[in-house]
């Protein structure tokens, strides 16, 4: 059985390394500030015990006021998991580091997030639409659209 | 047009079916040039329905059985259908080259017939160089099919047509290296005279030399598992993607005079063309037609393609070693004196020299895959 | 004598034989060697994630059928494990079988269609592809009788199933289950050992075990390269932990272990699927739920091994009706990832089996 | 020595396919053998039963996708509702069979029947006429396991020998 | 063969992006307004009848006798269509089962599944490549009326007799293989009413 770990534990360590940079944390998931999302993110997947290599999805939700960007992480190894999630409030030009470098398999869906939510993912390799074709106005998936 | 003098002159020379043929030489050039395009286009519509047929039985399926008294009408329904479909020339493909091409495909395919032996004697032009003149034909439709792709100025009809050419310059060398083995047994090039040679079919005596030349015949025609000039899942439809209406028939025809001329000619060669008990010889030839057809439907129906360095690698480091071994040790048995009431010794001989050097290069010498890109 | 020689674009797909739908990549190739594709996504881009957050908690369930529409029992599975997880809803004992033996079947034939495709891409002139397509017949047989179509079932509801087995489901299931292994053999002679398949398939666009687990590859594709990861074990969701199965693995990572390894996967399905068929319980198939479900305040992530790989339903409640949000982790789009690296330097042909290997459906990438 | 990879794969294969060739063919002639399709068959047409409808327009609300439109009136005198509009878009429709669940009244159900192609799509839109039960237009056993029971047995592949000619 | 780095051989496409959106846009702004039923033979079926002459007879039993799919299977219907052409309903019966993979080449076009704004130049293009004479079955909900994803107007096409004329719509999500069979003998009755060769014109001269 997965064990999901409890974000709070999780953010204690994260804080000792980078303080300040965990917003919240509940039992279920934790929240990191977006400009150390990088770091955080390398740290989860370099510390021992953690090692978080596989990353099960990246997805957004809009909250009207802000986006709500969640990386679902899995260690293989140790068979836990947590969910990490980053807030943008940037409504116009919102705009997070990518983690591609660190889990390729974030490719494709950074570029759907950009397509369907307009989040911009600094940092990926080819940032374009990805569904939709180019000079399609809008971005459907956020609550606004239409 | 030194091979046409040639023609003529054996044309002269030869009386056909039999002595008291009425008319001369006009006459039995025009009777037969009937009997060929007849023949070959009943032919072209008798294996589309069986490879449809036999196709769908294998396949757990029926096949074509609506159209006419068991389906028997779908070759014809599907030809009046194409030839009455609109047809289309690209707006950037070269229209010249473009129209020509299904001609330059068509011709040999039915050129290869004027050699090939229908009953003792009964033959357009019994050349003494015949097996010569079908290996020249038959790489002339290259032509055809390489103009096709480069006229339609579709890269997936250049991919197949490259394909196509660089597949045929490789396989003619061990599909002719394969014949010499017949050759050398019957002592002749006609092909007459290599069926009348034939008492015990030369596939027992050379079942090497028959698995050479008909590997050797699928790639030369692009029947599976060499298909890859028109490999369907690869390049759309390979070199008549562009083609539509009557010329897409053209070709579509030519793929299958094609693998009835080799089929034909395998026949002959190896299956005793029109020898053969009890029934009419030209029914034995059609028999033996559409029995190595039936062979070539079933590998269709069996294999998947391979690539094409594996087709390039399988032509030069097996199929053309092979079939220069093969000629040696034939030669050797020419050589040491045919002994021809030994004949059964020899058939047991000959399978066991195939399987050793089958398996013995197989195993030491070539084999494909392996994760490696041939070349 | 160095041949300069130019790479030129090709155009493959979005219409295209073996492009498994409505998928396209621009090929570089140089000759025949590929140098560079860049896939291209969105020729069915349906909108289901938008569509999702206007529609009732049940109606969504018509919308997850089309998703990977040759595993719709999948799907329908693991959108309702989310929504029961997000409402808190207990199924009865006798759904979660029914369930598992239902996404077990729908597993076998999404396996068998997988691995017909692929034989099909390798060149075996539909043979392979029809015989699988024959068995996999014999399974929507037994998924039409329990729900009434063949193709989009719309079977699993919120709480359970829509309706309980028809009484000629079981000894129907049972010959199946008697016949199937028969069938399976015959098709492992058909090709398995075949010279050319193995020339084609073995070692080529290998897939390493590190590359698996970065580029977020899993079902198949992940435990063909190596990695001994399966949901069913590793998160049991369902009743999954009361059977006993083998997860099996391959060593290479090649196109020839994926196909092993869908092989090997169908025939354990079958032993998971007569193990429920022996336990299945009677009882209610339904729980009592209500017409409109109204989770509390929340979020919730279920994921099932779909015959593709992770498929998840990540879902956002704000307690009405619809779910606020409804992400859908599609194994088939992140599985691509990776395909950019394994056909780099293999011929056109090869790009194609290796694309085939990979198995994919449409549906569920563009979503 | 192992023989596996010196055609012995390639004989293999071949004899199964040319086994399957002797084999009876799995194929049903549709026109004149029809499979006796599944009694819970999910048909193209919807079936209304005009008693035992009420007019509360569940089916209409359920439904993901709006192809059911029903208007309604009120009739004071005898305090019900009177269907005056019925209609359901065939081409719109997707079977999904949430409308069938969630009738309260037991007065819809699919039909039988899945030979609906037409030539104009506005022949689609099924009105209320269309919609009730006839010889013809059967009744699927789809939610209604007592209506199941008349239909014929499902005609299974799983039933058909293909090992025997 | 030596690859060399990824960075030399990304090919520049932004370009070809854009005029593909623009492509999808001028569509999409065109075809707001479905294409009619070509169905006028309808109310001329009588008249049709007798003027068929004997080759119009013969021509229209090779059409329909050979129809040949154009692959185009973007979605969910494409797996009923198999199953049509596969072991068990066997299209094959009818001369059908050859997949032209090239459209010069197909006569029928069977639009299994849903269509998207982005897909619709494609099928456009698709169904202007085909060779005269054409047809096209429109199978399934999302291909006669976009469906159950007809409501996500902003990337599918609400029916595919926006972009090309439609001859049958078989309805159901997705039909069975048999509705499809009877779909395509339809377009096979429709066919044979087809008037190839025009007597009164030819009388009239």
């Amino acid at each position: 059985m997965t064990v999901a770990l409890s974000g709070k534990e999780v953010a204690s360590k994260i804080e000792e390394k980078f303080s300040g940079s965990v917003v919240e944390s509940t039992p279920e998931n934790l929240v990191v500030k977006s400009d150390q999302l990088l770091d955080v993110a390398r740290f989860l997947k370099e510390t021992g015990g953690l090692d978080f290599d596989y990353l099960n999805f990246v997805t957004a939700v809009d909250y009207y006021d802000h986006f709500e960007v969640a990386y679902l992480l899995s260690s293989l190894e140790h068979n836990h998991s947590l969910m990490v999630k980053a807030r943008c409030y940037d409504r116009e030009n919102p705009a997070l580091p990518s983690v591609t470098g660190l889990w390729q398999g974030a490719d494709f869906q950074e570029r759907e997030i950009y397509d369907l939510f307009g989040i911009n993912f600094e940092g990926h390799p080819s940032m374009k639409r990805i569904f939709l074709w180019d000079g399609f106005e809008g971005h459907p998936l956020r609550k606004d659209y239409i | 047009m030194a091979t046409a003098g040639l023609n003529i002159y054996h044309l002269a020379r030869l009386q056909a079916v039999s002595p008291d043929w009425p008319g001369g030489f006009w006459w039995h050039w025009l009777f037969f040039t009937v009997v060929i395009i007849g023949f070959v286009l009943t032919m072209v519509m008798g294996v589309i329905y069986i490879e449809r047929r036999g196709m769908g039985r294998m396949q757990s399926r029926l096949g074509p059985n609506r159209t006419g008294p068991f389906g028997l009408l779908q070759p014809v329904a599907d030809a009046v259908k194409v030839l009455l479909k609109e047809n289309i020339v690209p707006a950037a493909a070269d229209k010249l080259v473009h129209w020509l091409a299904p001609v330059i495909a068509f011709a040999p395919a039915l050129m290869l017939f004027a050699v090939i032996p229908f009953e003792n004697g009964a033959l357009l032009a019994d050349l003494n160089i015949g097996i010569l003149y079908v290996i020249a034909i038959s790489s002339v439709s290259t032509v055809g099919i390489f103009m096709a792709g480069w006229g339609s100025s579709n890269k997936y009809s250049l991919l197949g047509a490259m394909r196509n050419v660089a597949a045929i310059v490789s396989y003619e060398i061990p599909m002719v290296l394969a014949i010499v083995g017949v050759v050398l047994i019957a002592g002749s090039l006609s092909l007459n005279d290599i069926v009348v040679a034939q008492n015990v079919p030369f596939i027992l005596l050379q079942p090497l030399g028959f698995l050479l030349f008909f590997a050797a015949g699928c790639a030369e025609i692009n029947r599976s598992p060499f298909d890859l000039m028109e490999a369907d899942s690869e390049l759309v439809a390979g070199f008549h993607t562009e083609y539509s209406g009557m010329k897409f028939a053209m070709f579509y025809l030519v793929e299958y005079a094609e693998a009835v001329a080799i089929s034909a000619i395998i026949a002959t060669l190896f299956l005793g063309g029109w020898k053969g008990p009890i029934l009419p010889p030209w029914l034995w030839f059609v028999v033996k037609i559409i029995l190595v057809f039936f062979a070539m439907v079933w590998t269709r129906t069996t294999l998947p393609r391979i690539r094409i360095d594996q087709l390039m690698a399988f032509a030069w480091k097996f199929l053309f070693p092979m079939s220069l071994l093969n000629m040696f040790i034939t030669a050797l048995q020419v050589l040491a004196g045919w002994p021809t009431e030994l004949v059964w010794v020899m058939i047991i001989v000959n399978i066991a020299v195939m399987a050793i050097l089958v398996l013995v290069w197989s195993r030491f010498f070539f084999r494909l895959g392996g994760g490696r890109v041939e070349i | 004598m160095a041949v300069r020689t130019e790479p030129f674009v090709l155009n493959m797909g979005p219409v295209h034989p073996s492009t498994h739908g409505v998928f396209r990549m621009r090929v570089t190739l140089d000759g025949e060697v590929v140098v560079d594709i860049e896939p291209v996504f969105g020729y069915l881009h349906r909108g289901i994630e938008k569509l999702a957050e206007q529609r009732t908690y049940t109606g969504v369930i018509p919308l997850t059928d089309r998703l990977d529409y040759i595993s719709s029992m999948s799907n329908n599975l693991a959108y309702c494990l989310a929504a029961e997880k997000l409402a808190g809803i207990k199924v009865p004992e006798r759904a979660e079988y029914i369930r598992v033996i239902m996404s077990e079947l729908q597993r076998v034939a999404a396996l068998l269609i997988a691995v017909g495709a692929f034989l099909n891409d390798c060149g075996a002139y539909f043979t392979p592809f029809l015989y699988m397509f024959r068995e996999r017949e014999r399974i929507v047989d037994l998924f039409e009788m329990a729900s009434g179509q063949r193709l989009t079932y719309n079977y699993m509801r919120v709480g359970g199933v829509s309706q309980d087995l028809p009484e000629e489901f079981m000894p129907a299931l049972r010959k199946f289950m008697d016949m199937m292994p028969r069938f399976m053999d015959e098709y492992d002679q058909l090709l398995m050992q075949n010279e050319i398949l193995l020339a084609r398939a073995k070692g080529v666009g290998i897939l390493s075990k590190e590359q698996a687990i970065n580029c977020s590859i899993s079902g198949p594709v992940l435990r063909a390269s190596g990695v001994k990861w399966d949901i069913r074990q590793a998160d049991p969701y369902s009743i999954y932990d009361r059977f006993d199965f083998d997860i099996p693995t391959q060593t290479t990572g090649d196109c020839y272990d994926r196909y092993r390894q869908r092989v090997e996967e169908t025939r354990q399905s079958l032993r998971i699927i007569r193990q429920a068929m022996e336990q299945l319980p009677s009882g209610p198939v339904r729980a009592e739920v209500p017409h409109l479900v109204r989770p509390p305040v929340g979020e919730a992530y279920a994921h099932i091994e779909a015959p593709k790989g992770e498929l998840g339903f990540y879902l956002v409640s704000d307690n009405s009706i619809a779910p606020y949000r409804c992400h859908i982790r599609p194994p088939s789009l992140i599985n691509l990832t990776a395909l950019r690296d394994m056909v780099r330097g293999w011929k056109i042909a090869d790009l194609i089996i290796i694309f085939g290997s990979i198995d994919i459906t449409v549906g569920e990438i563009d979503r | 020595m192992k023989f596996e990879r010196y055609g012995i794969g390639i004989a293999k294969g071949l004899t199964v396919t040319i086994k399957h060739l002797f084999r009876h063919p799995t194929v049903s002639q549709y026109p004149e053998q029809r499979l006796n399709i599944s009694r819970r068959f999910r048909g193209n047409e919807l079936i209304w039963n005009q008693e035992k409808c009420t007019g509360c327009g569940t089916c209409a609300k359920t439904c993901p996708q709006g192809a059911i439109e029903i208007i309604t009136s009120t009739d004071m005198a005898e305090n019900k509702y009177v269907v005056e509009k019925y209609e359901a878009d065939t081409g719109y429709c997707i079977q999904c069979g949430l409308c069938i669940e969630s009738c309260p009244y037991e007065a819809l159900y699919f039909s039988h029947n899945f030979e609906c192609a037409k030539y104009r799509r506005g022949e689609l839109v099924q009105g209320k006429e269309e919609m009730l039960e006839t010889p013809e237009r059967k009744v699927s056993g789809y939610f209604y396991p007592d209506k199941a029971e008349k239909l014929p047995k499902q005609t299974l592949l799983i039933e058909k020998v293909t090992e025997k000619r | 063969m030596e690859i060399e780095p990824a960075k030399k051989y990304i090919y520049s496409d932004i370009e070809l992006d854009r005029e593909e959106g623009q492509v999808i846009e001028d569509l999409k702004a065109q075809s707001q307004q479905p294409i009619p039923d070509p169905d006028q033979w309808l109310d001329e079926e009588l008249e049709q009848n007798i003027l068929l002459t004997s080759v119009d007879a013969l021509i229209n039993w090779g059409r329909r006798s050979s129809l040949w799919t154009a692959i185009c299977f973007p979605a969910c219907c494409a797996f009923e269509m198999i199953a049509a052409n596969g072991p068990r309903f066997d299209l094959a019966r009818f001369g059908m089962e050859i997949l032209r993979a090239s459209p010069r080449q197909a006569d029928l076009m069977i639009t299994a599944g849903t269509l998207t704004w982005k897909m619709a130049p494609n099928v456009r293009r698709i169904y202007n490549q085909m060779a005269e004479p054409k047809w096209v079955i429109a199978m399934g909900a999302c291909a006669i009326s976009g469906g159950i994803f007809a409501s996500a107007e902003y990337a599918v096409v609400p029916g595919y007799n926006r972009i090309i004329p439609v001859d049958v719509y078989v309805p159901g999500c997705p039909p069975r293989p048999e509705a499809l069979i009877y779909g395509i003998q339809m377009l096979q009755k429709k066919i044979a009413r087809r008037k190839n060769i025009d007597v009164r014109k030819i009388l009239e001269r």
